[in-house]
């Protein structure tokens, strides 16, 4: 259980090149390889509010600006706003039967900052309808911003005009359809008919800004009053209000709450999704979810006799298999070189896959040829950097492992699986679960204190239960995964 | 790495018919407004507040040493209520962790010395970094992580979060056994 | 310094039996102590006022400065009323003065002056000496501070409800009878 | 894709605009008036657990893993919108390292699947704001202060001008100040930017003549107590506030600074020019913010003209825009202004185009240039 609390001891190669423990990395069905969060395409999917779980339409969230309309943050110290209630006296005092009102106001309950300190008034509903503030050169910007737009426009025409006229150089005035009217227009010598986006037709800057001699005067009360470090907002305060950033604590004002986005994982070579979360914010299910972590036999180390340099050592690892099905398990030593051949693998994989593409077998998403082809120029695996200091002598038999089984978990009886066991190799078993025992022998060359890290190489048989149109039976394959081991410091020498 | 056994000593420690594992040395106030689903760890001095309000826990929760759990309270206009509190499945509260929210979903994990103010509400698949602080009222989402003082998101959590928190508790429970008297 | 305990506690006070007094303590009245809530009136004794709170595992710890060893006279740690002690909290500030909030897990050495109206944060760590002024908010893991509106609300509705809730669940510890104050 | 997108009343395209600054990344979109957020340029590292800004890379490799996480923080937790959809604006520095660049386009093409990619100078754009075509233009950033002149709306590359006075040069210069003053005690980079922010300033030239005598005559301004954590304080004397930000007006063994920076670029251009630029200072970045700042330099550009360098010019007036926004975020607004005209569909790059000859069309590079001309 290192994933949450201890430091991660055991990392698979993914397909990239990219070290990680299973519990982040996913298992493609389609291509078969391992892919994780740096090898596979994220997108979002779908935006909600973190405090009032609100699902949003993505269009809706642009319109606000990726912002909750009801939820806001402290400006102060960020963290979640409250809306409070007070009861202030009946709008007539002198009507002895007027109830008195609810308002309402915002409360940070960390920093205690709240909207009454900024001086917003507080309000008669429990959601609000907070007061807006609109960047003071809106006007000036749109104005600019329209400017530009026009001229960029009028640039393209003249381009697109002076194409043309290339073009025509040595074209009749007359095509199929005649004279049109444009060129007709152009010919008796009578202006063009300006594109409606062109009404302004700016050719030179209109509206510029001017330059003033004077700047912002020094201010000169800061030579003389002291400084109240509590007035003065820090950097955080002033930049999650990009248009106000304001300088002292009495211009904060509450923030819209930023929302939030789930996010579903695709595969880059075969374009399925490895990860789709479900739609409800509150949810913690997945409509696809093919995690590493339910397909790949776990290793785990249970221990290791203290290391020495040269010396042999006691490994104990417990393997598990996830899935539904039995499994068997061979090991193999390590190698570098391993990388190239991996590399030609998946090169296959691709290549297959867009024949299968290119056949139609898959009629779905992709037919864009050049999309299957992407991958090979995206993703190139890179080369396992980390050092393998210490020989694994692995068993040449392969073990098997029995699925896993739920309802075990409750039953403390005896195995009903009957498997023959080789004691050299499997020194206790239980359920999907199942103990090994290697010999590590760290190199001799090693310093004490030096960490030792060893590796060796799982096939395991995966079945894959997806039908194709081809194979409508659970197929068999192998699948092979580099496991990398952390063992420990070195603590003698030869 | 797998799971060390943590070690206790049989006399301090009661075991219900549920599984449940509770120590002496707690403080359980109104032990009859606490509800423990079963195959629960209570540890030394750990307070559970049942007397304030109803504490329900799920399945396989571990409340460590020192923790203290509290229903959380609200005020009113016409005076104070104390709120019932709930615990999911397969919840781990670290050592000294002050816990007032409302509502702990399952599969969350909330580190040593944590304090989780009044009324927050911790969805599933949550994890709260130790020694954070999180502000009173905080909506934590799932699959976040949530850490430092001010308790802000500091990260995800894997998408495998829940069978990795139900193999932990699970294997905190079995590993949880009685020290061998020599 | 004193090695027996003296306990007085003022009449309407609840001080649940689990919560732990050492030397010259007295609690004024309408104070609720929690269980396992401690108050070590190490140094000399100690004065709580009307109206506080103190909820279970804070620490309020009368304990000398260094320079204040030798000095034959012992002073008395005077705390004003209306203060909320959190879960967790150690309160070691030399002056404490009225409607003062020390949230969970906070740390306040005995070099510190605590006036009026002030809230010492979740998880803050004020050292140094300082003296804090009316109405100021320590929070977050960098103790900023800044400057209330108002002093915060006080707790009588929820001790209120305190006073109903405990006596129901915990043995308190007598006040003192009313004739042997006069 | 959610059927809706692309249905009703959006129909404008929204595009990724982003200026990764060296302190401070500002993203947002297109046609926006502010960025969506001003954040830190750095990464959780993960294997070591800190903080790495993305300007503190190894190597070419270890700067596009930087990149691929900041990346994917921009958009998953800022933008919130899936990359491949959408065009980007980089607004970028004229002077940015080839490196950086490259390595960013790769990033965004070849990891985000980036559809078109638009580069946009800095300097030029910022220019938008104001709807103006030339002026001088200084930014004075994190690491560097950089002044380029633009003149009809082409950045007159030879007349660049580039010192390290920028916001790190005074946090520097703030740490020997405090350490010598609070001794054993060291304040980390969050710290002094926080000191820089809230106590100092840039007081004006004839106190701080006075204060390079060996007496001065003055009173400094008020010193501060600054609380560390709550553990322990330290103090900022008053002529510690009040002229940390001097190195900016010191004239270095070559007699440059900031206000010879200005004059020296627009020496460097024509002589027809000369006077409008000095009609048309632009002072942009995070660090012209500071109070004090604009008034000093203008104070000091005036002293300037005196010397015997700067008196052929024969500049009798300076005068400054105001942007119609904050100063740390104007090179962003322009960018986000060129984005949302049609700019982008004209001379964007796109991925297939990027794919093809894999690498970014440069101003350094000869065989951009010859298209050109």
């Amino acid at each position: 259980m290192s994933y949450i609390i201890l430091p991660d001891v055991v990392h698979y190669a993914c397909t990239c090149g990219i070290l990680k423990p299973i519990s982040k990395l996913y298992f493609c069905r389609h291509c078969l390889e391992l892919r994780c969060g740096f090898c596979v395409c994220h997108e979002a999917d779908s935006h909600y509010c973190d405090k009032c779980a609100e699902n949003l339409p993505s269009s809706e969230a642009r319109l606000k600006k990726n912002r909750c309309g009801n939820c806001f943050d402290c400006p102060s110290c960020h963290q979640q706003l409250s809306t409070r209630a007070a009861t202030v006296g009946p709008k007539n005092p002198d009507d002895p039967k007027a109830a008195p009102r609810k308002v309402f106001y915002l409360l940070c309950l960390l920093c205690r900052w709240s909207s009454r300190d900024v001086g917003i008034p507080d309000q008669a509903a429990v959601s609000g309808g907070w007061p807006e503030r609109e960047n003071i050169y809106a006007h000036r910007l749109q104005e600019i911003q329209d400017m530009y737009k026009a001229i960029v426009l009028s640039d393209k025409q003249q381009k697109l005009d002076k194409d043309k006229k290339k073009q025509r150089r040595y074209m009749s005035f007359t095509d199929r359809t005649g004279i049109t009217a444009s060129m007709l227009r152009k010919r008796i010598g009578w202006p063009d008919v300006p594109n409606p986006l062109l009404k302004a037709k700016p050719t030179e800057l209109n509206n510029k800004a001017i330059a003033k001699e004077e700047v912002e005067e020094f201010p000169e009360d800061l030579l003389t009053s002291p400084v109240n470090l509590s007035l003065a907002t820090t950097m955080e305060q002033r930049l999650v209000q990009p248009e106000w950033q304001p300088t002292t604590i009495d211009k904060l004002f509450p923030i819209h709450k930023h929302l939030s986005v789930k996010r579903s994982q695709r595969c880059r070579s075969c374009e399925h999704n490895v990860s789709k979360p479900e739609y409800n914010p509150n949810s913690i299910k997945f409509k696809i979810q093919l995690f590493a972590y339910y397909h790949i036999p776990e290793v785990r180390i249970i221990t290791v006799e203290p290391l020495r340099a040269g010396k042999v050592s006691e490994l104990l690892l417990k393997f598990s298999n996830p899935t539904q099905h039995q499994t068997s398990i061979t090991l193999f030593p390590y190698k570098v070189d391993d990388v190239i051949a991996c590399e030609d693998n998946r090169t296959e994989v691709i290549s297959q896959s867009s024949e299968e593409k290119g056949s139609g077998s898959q009629p779905s998403s992709i037919t864009h040829t050049s999309l299957t082809r992407q991958p090979s120029i995206t993703i190139k695996p890179r080369p396992i950097k980390t050092r393998v200091v210490a020989d694994v002598v692995v068993p040449n038999a392969s073990f098997v492992l029995p699925p896993r089984d739920d309802a075990a978990e409750y039953d403390d009886s005896g195995d009903a699986h009957n498997i023959q066991n080789d004691p050299k190799i499997v020194v206790w078993r239980k359920s999907n679960k199942a103990v090994i025992k290697l010999q590590v022998t760290p190199n001799s060359d090693l310093n004490i204190g030096d960490e030792v890290t060893t590796a060796f190489t799982i096939q395991h048989i995966y079945i894959n239960t997806i039908t194709t149109v081809e194979n409508k039976e659970p197929q068999k394959c192998e699948h092979k995964v580099k496991v990398f081991l952390t063992l420990g410091n070195l603590v003698g020498g030869s | 790495m797998e799971m060390q056994d943590t070690t206790y000593d049989k006399s301090e420690y009661v075991e219900t018919a549920s599984g449940n594992k509770v120590s002496r040395k707690t403080v359980l106030c109104g032990s009859q407004n606490i509800v423990l689903q079963g195959k629960v760890i209570i540890q030394s001095d750990a307070i559970i507040r049942g007397d304030l309000a109803n504490v329900r826990t799920g399945r396989y929760c571990i409340i460590s040493k020192e923790a203290v759990i509290r229903p959380p309270y609200k005020q009113f206009s016409k005076g104070v209520a104390f709120f019932p509190m709930t615990i999911g499945d397969h919840v781990y509260v670290g050592e000294r962790s002050a816990v007032s929210a409302a509502i702990i979903g399952s599969y969350v994990y909330i580190g040593k010395n944590v304090v989780i103010g009044r009324r927050c509400v911790l969805k599933d698949c949550c994890i709260i970094e130790d020694n954070a602080i999180i502000a009173p009222e905080t909506i934590i989402p799932p699959f976040t992580r949530y850490g430092g003082s001010p308790g802000m998101e500091v990260g995800s959590v894997p998408e495998c979060q829940q069978d990795l928190m139900i193999d932990f508790t699970r294997s905190y429970y079995q590993h949880f056994v009685p020290a061998r008297i020599l | 310094m004193t090695s027996e305990n003296n306990i007085n506690v003022m009449p309407g006070a609840i001080v649940c039996e689990e919560s732990k007094l050492d030397g010259d303590i007295t609690i004024g009245s309408h104070c609720i102590i929690h269980p396992a809530a401690i108050i070590s009136a190490e140094a000399g004794p100690i004065i709580l006022g009307d109206f506080c709170l103190v909820e279970e595992q804070a620490k309020i710890i009368h304990r000398l400065r260094p320079e204040q060893t030798n000095n034959e006279t012992t002073p008395v740690l005077i705390i004003g009323s209306h203060n909320v002690f959190e879960i967790g909290c150690t309160v070691e500030a030399a002056k404490i003065g009225s409607n003062n909030v020390f949230e969970s897990k906070c740390f306040v050495s005995n070099k510190v002056n605590v006036t009026n109206g002030c809230i010492i944060g979740a998880g803050c760590k004020l050292i140094e000496e300082q003296t804090l002024k009316n109405n100021t908010i320590v929070y977050g893991s960098k103790c900023f501070q800044r400057e209330g509106l108002d002093r915060p609300v006080t707790q009588t509705a929820q001790m209120d409800t305190l006073s109903k809730m405990l006596p129901n669940y915990h043995h308190i510890r007598r006040p003192m009878k009313k004739d042997y104050l006069n | 894709m959610p059927i809706y997108e692309g249905i009703g009343t959006i129909t404008d395209k929204l595009v990724v605009v982003m200026d990764i600054g060296a302190a401070y990344t500002k993203l947002g979109f297109s046609g926006e008036f502010a960025p969506r957020c001003i954040i830190k340029s750095e990464v959780l590292c993960k294997e070591s657990g800190i903080m790495r800004n993305i300007r503190d890379y190894k190597d070419k490799e270890d700067l596009y893993d930087l990149l691929v996480d900041f990346v994917h923080v921009l958009y998953f937790k800022y933008a919130l919108l899936s990359p491949k959809d959408r065009p980007v604006v980089v607004v970028e520095s004229l002077l940015c390292p080839t490196i950086f660049r490259e390595t960013l386009a790769k990033v965004l093409f070849c990891h985000y699947k980036v559809p078109v990619l638009l580069v946009v100078p800095s300097h030029l754009v910022c220019l938008a704001t104001l709807a103006i075509d030339t002026a001088l233009v200084l930014d004075i950033g994190f690491s560097e202060a950089i002044a380029i002149p633009v003149c009809h709306g082409v950045p007159v590359i030879h007349a660049w001008q580039a010192l390290p006075l920028a916001s790190q040069a005074v946090h520097d210069n703030l740490r020997t100040a405090l350490a010598t003053h609070n001794t054993g005690v060291t304040l980390s980079d969050w710290n002094l930017e926080d000191v820089k922010v809230r106590c100092c300033f840039v007081t004006p030239q004839k106190r701080s003549i006075e204060f390079q005598k060996s007496t001065p005559n003055l009173t400094p301004c008020p010193e501060v107590k600054y609380p560390l954590q709550g553990s322990n304080s330290i103090i900022i004397p008053g002529k510690v506030r009040e002229t940390m930000f001097e190195l900016f007006f010191e004239e270095d063994n070559d007699h440059q600074c900031l206000s010879t920076m200005i004059l020296d670029a627009i020496l460097k251009v024509n002589v027809d020019l000369r006077l409008q630029l000095a009609e048309n200072i632009f002072l942009v970045g995070g660090t012209v913010m500071t109070p004090g700042f604009k008034a000093r330099l203008k104070e000091e550009l005036y002293q300037q003209l005196n010397n015997e360098r700067y008196s052929k010019l024969k500049i009798k007036t300076f005068k400054f825009h105001s942007p119609p926004c904050k100063d740390n975020y104007t090179a962003w607004l322009g960018g986000a202004i060129y984005g949302c005209t049609e700019l982008l569909s004209m001379k964007g790059l796109s991925r297939e185009t990027y794919l093809k000859e894999n690498r970014l069309p440069d101003w350094a590079n000869m065989k951009d240039n010859l298209r050109t001309l």
